[in-house]
């Protein structure tokens, strides 16, 4: 009973949890790493596990992909049945946040190549001890 | 301190996958997400837009104001890493230590490059134009067109890529697109209709409200397209010659 | 009372004349008679403005102007009352005399930065006619800090080490306690009655609890520690590192009279008198004031420094004047608005001798003073004429506000505050006659002066003369102040 | 139960565990170079598995930018600084 | 026609006007100074329209993108609150891009005109963030803002560029935990307008689901760390005192005060307020939280040598001070939360403008930087005296009545460690201000401890400088003064409905 619940529970949700757990392990990477190009991909990775968590939102069972078929054969202004297609908004939003991940992503190479310019490592530790001198 | 961090972010992510319980089930068509906008933008969107790509609709029309921002947010990247990395003059040459060296010239690399630049192009300009009824549009077609520059840069060398696009050509294309967004709204404001509502191009170019839907939509794919190709080229030019232009990888 | 308020701007503009002449004297920074005729003239005509509405005042009516719409429910307003009005009588006519005592300290002592000087000083007398004028607590506590901050340029005019310290020492109190008590009870009682207007009932509902109450009083009572109660003292010593006509204007009258004024306020216009006997409240008022006089007069006898002397025996008198409002009986109260205005025009008077005595001899010191009186005859006998108004002896006008607050405390059947009344008399008796003894009873070989040693210019001792004689005057004729004091209680 | 898994969810359930893998090993892996490879296969499974929820125009944006100009970017970076990591 | 369209031109002005910098004026630093001044004074002129005709009319404004609907479309919602709050915001960038017209030519020789596109970027990224009625679309201009803001601040002095990656890292994490409860919440309602949100989470059901719960705790996270929220502010004063002059004027007031007035719509226009303080159980906590923010602030201010670290952290203690006010669960604790926004732009404003004027004539910024600034730089000394005051709560400074509402709200709902709170920071503040002040005012002592009195040159900074840092602080007194108007006619209409 308890074990059957737990498995639908997994089955159901596993993509969300999935999401989840790849944002952990970006936020480890942004927080705990001491390289810095090694944040910059723990924060990359923690980006697009957001975008994996809504593309999840908008997934339906049994539809297509959100282009509406049309042409020959089809009437153009018939009703249109949603169980079709998928859920398109959650893609719109995405287009926008993978966008800003890149542009994010550059910014903060460019700072750190900047960093390493000026102080010869990108180890965070390192960093800080040099600044004590 | 990794100790800590690492019980602290299991710890949340513990708690956020307990709350999924909490969430519809995956791929439900019920599901809140899936039924109230969903469902008019899947019922209406093609209706009103005359555009059977949901996601360019929604993108492009509906939610063409975030859509601009966005194209703002490449521009503004852009910007920033040409404000933070640029230099013009080269006395910081010596600090670069692992400077990647360039050995010969690869013979192969160069001609396969050459062949497909232009295929490359093309194929991206399609990407721009059949967004409306395939997958693509400006953001896709945009990155392979930049993407076809880096390309030369890589097999051949910055220099001689630059000198086919100059950098501040570059940076014009790249304010270009937007203002073609941008002007794009302005202009349906012009003639009476709120910002970005391209409806109101109907009476100026002579079609229905509904095709001027479409068409204001393939003028700011344009526009996004021309943004994000000059930015992404413009991205690897900065990161990969570490602000000089000098050399690239 | 019977009367409608009284519209008028006049209170407003008794304010902004001192504030608009600043831009003239700083303006007329290189022609310094010019610069001196507009603080006088400002001067003048503050008096004037305030004189003109005496006549209202003693009948009975109040000036009421709203300035400025500050907050909903709440605005800055101007009320002229009795009370206000003796403040303020007495805060103008010094200013004028400040003035041409400070004309000649300034010229002779050849300070740098004179326009500075008299530019903060109008400043400060705009807000300490403000302070008198205030019509309600937010107004008053408006003022009250513009006083604190205009006065730190003038406490620190010579800007050295010795007046950096003190100058510190000022701000940390006065603004300390200020925002530290004063403000938060000040926001307390709106919450508590919704309103901050003084009105001689006193404003708080019988449904706050003693405790509240006494919290609230305390807090009050140090808040606005300008005047001076212990343990809040001690910036008043400090301060003394100011010029002479700056400890003067400012520690005789302006500044801590301000710090009492506000206290008195809040005693009979926030909590109000029948409250403060009722609710026993009036203990405590009397245990902090009598143990400042007390203490402040012990520590006053060893001091050798005159200008300290003074200073410490000024905390004796601030809290001598609390003291008397505390006896919540209305004699104590009129008794101690008396005295604001009495111990004013004596205290000054032994200001300016004391700044007189540097200017002519460069002496600071006590016991480097035996036989000055031989030298200058006319300051010190002004000097001892002041000194009599602070000790509360016939012929000055302190006899008078000493006479009423002793019999507020016959009146209130509180015979301990009599006790301390008496003893602080005596040990100003103390303090102040040895001085005056020895300057001008001495031996020849004992005087420290030479024969050339003479009075100071007459910009510096004719000021002391006037306020000395005012003093004298009061003793005979104290109807005036008397009767702004009595319309409080028609 | 009610399963309305994907086309394809067995092909779901194996490409969650590769794309964690990848993000661990990306964020493991001491030389930076290897490192951002790396990550540019995690972008790709990523657009993979975008594609397989039906998501085609997000999968083609990632495929171009995360596992294409992303992954380009990085290793000019990591080109430009020293390669080993000390985690 | 035109005032119709006066939302959108608020922020669609500086955008073109930042475009504009970027094509043509890639040569003439004059030109870029030129356009973005026309971009800066558009704006305020619509921001006014626009705070006119919501003060004219009752409701508040829609302004439907792209002719679409709301739900489908996206809106601009001008209210009494975020008229006022772009009226602020684009009245202090009017105000610093006139004051930059000197440092950025010395800051920033090379990239001017880069430098004034990003300033219009990022100008027009916070009005739109505070324009929008769309939880989405406020995530894309809040990266706008962030990334621009990256570069000004990175092209600092110093550390600059360390401090700038901290803060990329710590700014996306906040950015994405927004993005992610923006996502809990569409997950469940399936919308994003804010109103149309707000519909859907007032059913009961919605109150007790864990994952609106969950969303709502990592919207405010997300916010938290955008404005330095104690104990998420660790990057903010390495990173606003090491930026150039004229960006720290710019990025210090507006960015934290923003994000305030984001928590203030998210948290009462997408959720109400019997949701936040009454199935939600932080309140308490929130406002410890604050009160410790607003201690700590002021104590590590007291501990700073360098003016601008000094200010950071007086920013990182009023940010405590405007938390704790909307946390405080009344009307006159929440007044002074959105007056203190007003009122904080401006007097953070100030003293950076003074701040930058001394580091631009003296090339210092530390304590002793301001010796004997008040003979030197008479008008810089007097903003910054008045800027000052306003900090310490002086009346008549507008500093003043918003501590006055904040301790009221306090007072009323018996939170007496808020007030204490309050008051310490305000004595703090004092002896912050009046340290400065003396060392200011004294002169160097000789040995036996007298000033010495020598000439110094009267150096004052350019016009352009004095004139909008004059203009700051006579708003300070302005603002003070007008409180009542303030309070009744803006203030007084945001107050959310049940407080």
């Amino acid at each position: 009973m308890y074990m059957e619940s737990l498995i639908s529970f997994i089955v159901t949700e596993y993509n969300y949890s999935a999401a989840l757990i790849l944002i952990m392990i970006g936020m480890y990477g942004m927080i705990a790493k001491n390289n810095l190009l090694k944040k910059v991909i723990g924060m990359s990775i923690f980006q697009s596990a957001i975008i994996l968590f809504y593309i999840s939102i908008g997934y339906k069972g049994g539809a297509s992909i959100p282009i509406i078929k049309h042409g020959s054969g089809m009437a153009d202004h018939a009703a249109i049945d949603p169980t079709l297609y998928v859920n398109p908004l959650p893609h719109v939003l995405m287009l926008t946040a993978i966008v800003v991940g890149v542009a994010t992503l550059g910014v903060a190479l460019a700072i750190l190549q900047k960093i390493y310019r000026v102080h010869g490592t990108i180890e965070e530790d390192e960093i800080l001890e040099s600044l004590k001198e | 301190m990794k100790r800590l961090t690492l019980f602290l972010v299991v710890l949340l992510g513990a708690y956020l996958v307990w709350t999924t319980q909490d969430l519809p089930d995956w791929g439900d068509p019920a599901s809140p997400a899936n039924s109230y906008l969903s469902t008019h933008y899947i019922k209406k969107a093609y209706e009103e837009t005359s555009v059977p790509n949901l996601v360019t609709a929604v993108l492009a029309d509906y939610r063409g104001y975030d859509t601009m921002f966005e194209t703002v947010v490449v521009f503004c990247a852009g910007l920033a890493v040409l404000t933070i990395l640029r230099r013009t003059k080269r006395k910081h040459k010596k600090n670069v230590k692992f400077r990647p060296q360039r050995e010969g010239v690869d013979i192969i690399l160069q001609n396969a490059a050459r062949l497909m630049i232009a295929p490359m192009q093309l194929f991206a300009l399609y990407v721009i134009a059949h967004g409306h009824h395939s997958p693509g549009g400006g953001f896709q077609g945009g990155v392979i067109l930049g993407a076809s520059f880096i390309l030369l840069a890589l097999a051949y060398d910055l220099k001689s890529t630059l000198r086919r696009f100059k950098e501040n050509t570059v940076l014009f294309y790249s304010g270009l697109g937007v203002l073609i967004y941008a002007g794009i709204g302005v202009i349906s404001l012009v003639l009476g209709g709120n910002f970005l509502a391209y409806a109101a191009w109907g009476g100026l170019l002579g079609i229905s409200e509904v095709e001027a839907h479409s068409y204001g939509m393939l003028g700011v794919e344009i526009g996004v397209a021309f943004t994000v190709m000059a930015i992404m080229f413009s991205l690897y030019l900065d990161l990969a010659s570490g602000g000089d232009l000098d050399e690239g990888l | 009372m019977d009367h409608l308020p009284f519209i008028s701007a006049a209170p407003a503009l008794a304010i902004l004349v001192s504030l608009a002449a600043v831009p003239l004297i700083a303006l007329s920074s290189k022609i310094p008679n010019l610069r001196e005729f507009w603080t006088l003239a400002a001067g003048v005509v503050k008096l004037l403005l305030v004189l003109s509405m005496a006549g209202w005042i003693l009948a009975g009516n109040t000036y009421v102007y709203e300035i400025w719409d500050i907050l909903p429910g709440l605005s800055l307003k101007l009320r002229v009352d009795g009370f206000g009005m003796l403040f303020a009588l007495v805060a103008s006519t010094l200013w004028i005399v400040t003035s041409i005592y400070s004309i000649g300290y300034m010229r002779s002592e050849n300070e740098h930065a004179q326009t500075r000087f008299f530019c903060f000083f109008a400043v400060a007398l705009s807000a300490t006619i403000g302070v008198a004028f205030a019509g309600n607590l937010l107004t008053l506590y408006l003022f009250y800090e513009k006083l604190s901050l205009s006065t730190y340029p003038l406490v620190t005019h010579h800007q050295d080490r010795e007046g950096r310290g003190g100058g510190r020492k000022y701000l940390t109190y006065l603004l300390g306690t200020s925002i530290g008590l004063a403000l938060p009870a000040m926001l307390i009682t709106y919450h508590l009655t919704g309103s901050l207007e003084f009105s001689s009932l006193g404003v708080f509902p019988e449904t706050v609890s003693k405790s509240t109450l006494v919290v609230l009083l305390l807090m009050f009572m140090f808040g606005f520690s300008k005047a001076g109660l212990m343990p809040f003292h001690s910036w008043l010593p400090g301060a003394m590192v100011a010029p002479t006509p700056v400890s003067a204007l400012l520690h005789a009258v302006a500044v801590v009279k301000v710090g009492v004024f506000s206290v008195l306020r809040v005693l009979t216009g926030i909590f109000g008198i029948d409250l403060l006997a009722g609710q026993d409240l009036n203990t405590i008022v009397c245990g902090v004031a009598a143990f400042t006089v007390i203490v402040s007069s012990c520590i006053a006898l060893s001091q050798d420094n005159l200008k300290r002397l003074l200073a410490f025996s000024t905390v004796g008198q601030l809290a001598y004047i609390i003291l008397g409002a505390g006896l919540a009986t209305k004699l104590g109260v009129t008794g101690s608005m008396l005295h604001i205005s009495m111990h004013a025009y004596s205290k000054i008077t032994l200001f300016f001798c004391a700044g007189a005595i540097f200017v002519a001899t460069g002496k600071k010191y006590i016991s480097q003073m035996v036989g000055i009186g031989k030298r200058m005859p006319v300051t010190m006998f002004a000097f001892f004429v002041g000194s009599l108004g602070v000790i509360g002896l016939p012929p000055a006008g302190g006899f008078i506000s000493k006479l009423i607050m002793v019999r507020g405390a016959l009146d209130a059947d509180m015979a301990w505050v009599l006790g301390v009344y008496l003893t602080s008399s005596f040990l100003n008796a103390a303090y102040f006659l040895p001085i005056v003894y020895r300057a001008f009873f001495c031996t020849a070989d004992e005087s420290m002066f030479e024969d050339k040693v003479s009075e100071a210019p007459i910009f510096c001792w004719l000021p002391p003369v006037i306020t000395a004689t005012i003093s004298v005057v009061l003793f005979f004729c104290p109807w005036l102040y008397l009767g702004f004091a009595n319309v409080m209680f028609q | 139960m009610n399963l309305y898994g994907s086309l394809l969810w067995q092909f779901d359930l194996l490409i969650i565990p590769m794309v964690i893998i990848c993000a661990i090993a990306a964020l493991t892996i001491r030389d930076l170079l290897s490192a951002t490879v790396v990550f540019g296969a995690y972008s790709f499974l990523m657009c993979l598995l975008w594609t397989e929820m039906l998501a085609v125009d997000v999968a083609f944006t990632e495929a171009a930018v995360g596992a294409g100009v992303s992954t380009i970017l990085m290793v000019a970076t990591a080109l430009h600084i020293k390669r080993k990591s000390k985690d | 026609m035109m005032s119709a369209q006066a939302p959108i031109l608020i922020l669609l002005i500086p955008l073109l006007c930042g475009l504009a910098i970027t094509l043509v004026a890639q040569k003439s630093k004059n030109l870029a100074f030129f356009l973005i001044l026309i971009g800066m004074i558009g704006s305020f002129s619509a921001a006014c329209s626009t705070l006119i005709q919501v003060l004219q009319g009752s409701a508040p404004i829609h302004y439907r993108l792209g002719g679409w609907p709301p739900p489908f479309g996206i809106e601009l919602v001008i209210d009494h609150l975020n008229a006022m709050v772009l009226f602020i915001v684009s009245g202090s960038a009017l105000l610093t891009a006139v004051y930059s017209r000197n440092t950025v030519i010395v800051e920033i020789p090379d990239r001017v005109h880069h430098y004034y596109t990003l300033y219009a970027l990022l100008v027009s990224g916070l009005l739109g963030m505070v324009a929008t009625g769309d939880a989405f679309n406020l995530y894309v201009l809040l990266e706008i803002s962030a990334l621009s803001s990256y570069a000004l601040l990175a092209r600092g002095r110093g550390l600059a560029y360390l401090s700038t990656f901290k803060y990329i890292i710590i700014g996306t994490i906040g950015a994405s935990f927004y993005l992610l409860g923006v996502g809990y919440l569409y997950i469940k309602t399936g919308t994003l307008n804010m109103a149309d949100l707000s519909q859907m989470l007032a059913s009961p059901d919605m109150k007790e689901s864990v994952s609106i719960k969950t969303g709502f705790v990592l919207i405010i996270i997300g916010v938290w760390v955008k404005m330095g929220f104690f104990p998420l502010h660790g990057w903010l004063p390495n990173c606003y005192s090491r930026a150039s002059t004229t960006t720290s004027c710019l990025i210090a007031p507006l960015m934290t005060k923003v994000s305030i007035y984001v928590m203030i719509r998210l948290m009462f226009s997408v959720f109400s307020v019997d949701y936040v303080f009454n199935t939600l159980q932080f309140q308490q906590a929130v406002v410890w939280m604050a009160c410790i923010a607003i201690v700590a602030g002021s104590i590590s201010a007291l501990a700073q040598q360098d003016l601008k670290r000094m200010l950071c952290y007086i920013v990182l203690a009023e940010v405590g001070y405007m938390v704790g006010g909307v946390w405080l669960m009344n009307s006159n604790g929440f007044a002074g939360a959105v007056y203190h926004i007003m009122s904080d732009v401006m007097m953070t404003l100030c003293l950076f403008m003074a701040v930058g004027a001394v580091i631009y004539k003296t090339g210092d910024s530390s304590l002793e930087s301001m010796r004997g600034i008040f003979r030197k730089m008479p008008v810089t000394a007097t903003a910054f005296l008045i800027g000052g005051f306003s900090i310490i709560g002086i009346p008549p400074t507008c500093g003043f009545f918003s501590k006055w509402y904040l301790i009221t709200g306090a007072v009323e709902t018996g939170q007496y460690h808020f007030m204490i709170a309050l008051l310490f920071s305000s004595l703090v503040n004092a002896v912050l201000f009046f340290r400065i002040i003396e060392i200011g005012f004294f002169n160097r002592f000789d040995d036996s401890g007298h000033g010495i009195h020598q000439k110094f040159e009267f150096s004052e900074a350019p016009v352009m400088m004095l004139a909008p840092m004059l203009i700051c602080a006579a708003s300070l007194l302005v603002i003070g003064l007008y409180t009542s108007f303030i309070l009744r006619n803006i203030v007084q209409w945001t107050i959310p409905a049940g407080l």
